[in-house]
């Protein structure tokens, strides 16, 4: 057993306090803005400069004009604003996002994380990561435990080019919920049927439980 | 004796763009991009451009006029983005290959840094500093410097020759009103310009009928305006679903 | 469980400024002033404060609340405006004699180069070059820089812990619509705050009554919202003869 | 004879090409948005992020939030736009400002001018003017030949501290239309009934005629 994508989106909600500001990268990050919040007020930021946008919408009603970060046709909930990219970067440089939410290649101990190059390309996609993740107030991460091969995506230290040096909070993978801890992962939680072996056994380096 | 902004067509707009121009090109995962004017360039056929845009396109079918586009056809020289390559591997742009032969050169830039890059041009800054990028390669052999013991990036000004933007409403003066998303870059675009020229998917609107509170972009920084005609001669006018 | 960002009073409102605190007063010339807010803080106390505004007030009669009133109650340890005298010699400002006697400190700043430094502190541009006060006193001993063959000044974000604004109309989230010249520094204060407080000439309206597309101010940067009441509580409500 | 501060206005109107726009200062270049234009398309700008602004508004039809630079309540034309104070000095540095006009205390034959602080003064008053001196296609100075003494406000080099260095474009005085040329200034239009002896007599340094 381990968490489902939309498991892992829930555990990381679960840590959201109300009245955040919430950044959500492209790919498994935009499950998050269908998760139930319950009392919590959330505000969903796009780096396209949607300020309050909420779930995906339902086929036949999108606005065409009206995308989030991935593309996805999102309604807006009462409230909402729209501004243009400059200032939707003013808003992330000036430390308005209470977090931002990114998939990864690779996160470390140190807190780095890798999610813009492949190993060997000359070219990548950055898109507003960098400024995320240099500005945010916290940054989580989500990402599958480990690579196709079977190879640990929590690392000692990045092996790709990295994003952001030293700026993770938390990871959530499949296996479990951590925080970088300098030399190793403290582990935050496990998902269900998962042991702290198997956790250990999947992690290039330590796991502090 | 106002001028006349408005042109007759994509191509007589587009129609003294020369080989070397800087063109900025508006657009976010489709909304607010300009996709006749982009076709009216490979039209106009004008060579060793530098292209300045989020992406060079993305992967997805059917494929809509980008970049990438541009880049098959020969005219492009360097583009200046955030992506050169998608993030997922499986996803190949177009733009990729010709980037990795080096029959294209490109600069990547973190959105927020080639946002502000393209605002602080349109503001005669001709530079800042930014945390962005701040100890990953690409500040590598960079100017830095600690500012109230924080490490910043030097960035400098990105101006433009030409901007291809897109917009719901315009007026005649060229103030521009965009819906939802499609606002992105361009604002930012029609400022760092020296000509900016406009594809618009209203009906042009007398001078005064939009109010001064509710301009997005001022008509100052507008020099042409096309109204966006009907599909197929126009692209990607489908109709929007929700109420303006 | 959105916070209520509406507060009863302009006391309750500045309640937790303390003495040391910077704050950054919109308007330009009347329009966009929070004369409210300004006697509410006169009348709170705090002292040894910073003030960032346009002026320190005019010199006309009948005198409304500003920056000159809060250094007469021996409020204001500095000031940082495009102001410190009357461009005219025969227009004596009140705050001028206390300038002089060296009681109040003040800071000079060219109008567009204050109005950037609050944008840089509101954008995380910690500083940025820009071409004016190039060549006069005031870059006498600073930093310059020659880029692109032109000399230009760096200067430094203005960071404010407490913005005072007056807008038209909000909604309950703090989305904010500016009529006419009452814009001016307002959005710019309100990014660059830590704590935004509005004074607002119109009832509060729902979530979502004002339209996306429509907002100045997003409700993100605003956390105080304040009905202006009518006169004489509320100062400056005068009916405005044009339509909106 | 000499020109009055009206006369002046529109002799400096003349020099405005079809299609500028027009940055006024406080005080006496405010005169210029009420000189008609003729088939002149002009666009007014003020520096508190209005664009397209018309004459002084008729008395009892004032919109009280809306003023120029100098406070006035004015009117708006067709096409006119509302910026922030932020974008509104984008468009002056941003070399949009085809001229601007402002008044000044004395103006240099090598274009310096000064307006911002008197002889003695501890402080002074900025506003705008460093911003749009630095960064207007070009400058216009608008000021009384002499001080109420006497003294020559055209001279070799500024006695007070300047607003911008060697930018001056065109001097209106009561007495004529000037061009700083480096060690005088060059004669450009005379005011009807002066002379070119007056004007030398005047001055306080040489006049090309």
């Amino acid at each position: 057993m381990s968490w489902t994508r939309m498991q892992m989106a829930e555990r990381l909600v679960r840590e959201f306090q109300d009245g955040w500001v919430v950044n959500l990268g492209v790919g498994m990050p935009t499950m998050i803005a269908d998760v139930p919040m319950g009392d919590r007020d959330i505000i969903f930021h796009a780096e396209n400069g949607v300020i309050g946008y909420g779930a995906v919408c339902a086929p036949g009603t999108e606005d065409l004009n009206l995308v989030n970060a991935g593309g996805q046709n999102v309604v807006l909930n009462p409230g909402a604003s729209i501004v243009h990219h400059a200032d939707s970067f003013a808003l992330i440089r000036g430390g308005r996002m209470d977090v931002t939410v990114m998939g990864a290649y690779e996160v470390a101990a140190n807190g780095d994380f890798a999610n813009w190059k492949l190993k060997g390309a000359k070219g990548g996609g950055i898109g507003g990561a960098m400024d995320l993740a240099a500005s945010a107030q916290r940054v989580f991460i989500m990402l599958e435990h480990r690579t196709r091969d079977g190879a640990s995506r929590l690392l000692p230290r990045c092996s790709l080019p990295i994003t952001a040096a030293g700026v993770v909070t938390l990871v959530v993978t499949d296996l479990g919920l951590f925080a970088p801890s300098g030399e190793g992962f403290a582990l935050r939680d496990l998902a269900p049927g998962v042991t702290l072996e198997e956790v250990r056994a999947a992690t290039a380096c330590p796991i502090i439980a | 004796m106002a001028r006349n902004k408005t042109y007759p067509d994509f191509d007589a707009a587009v129609a003294d763009i020369p080989d070397g121009a800087v063109i900025a090109i508006g657009g976010f995962a489709g909304p607010g991009t300009p996709y006749n004017l982009i076709a009216a360039l490979a039209r106009r056929g004008a060579k060793r451009l530098t292209c300045i845009a989020n992406t060079t396109g993305g992967a997805h079918k059917p494929r809509m006029p980008d970049i990438g586009m541009l880049v098959e056809n020969g005219q492009v020289a360097k583009v200046i983005c955030s992506f050169t390559a998608a993030t997922r591997a499986s996803d190949v742009l177009p733009f990729t290959k010709y980037y990795e032969s080096g029959e294209v050169e490109a600069e990547i830039v973190p959105q927020g840094t080639l946002a502000e890059r393209l605002r602080a041009a349109g503001a005669g800054i001709p530079a800042f500093y930014t945390p962005t990028a701040v100890g990953t390669e690409l500040a590598e052999g960079r100017e830095t410097r600690e500012i109230n013991g924080r490490r910043y990036l030097l960035e400098y000004a990105l101006p433009v020759d030409f901007a291809f933007i897109r917009a719901a409403r315009a007026d005649a003066v060229g103030n521009l009103r965009f819906h939802r998303s499609q606002r992105n870059f361009n604002p930012l675009m029609a400022m760092a310009a020296k000509t900016t020229i406009v594809e618009v998917e209203e009906d042009i609107l007398p001078a005064g009928a939009i109010d001064a509170d509710d301009v997005h972009t001022m008509g100052l920084v507008v020099h042409r305006l096309i109204r966006v005609p009907p599909p197929p001669m126009g692209l990607w006018t489908r109709k929007r679903e929700a109420a303006r």
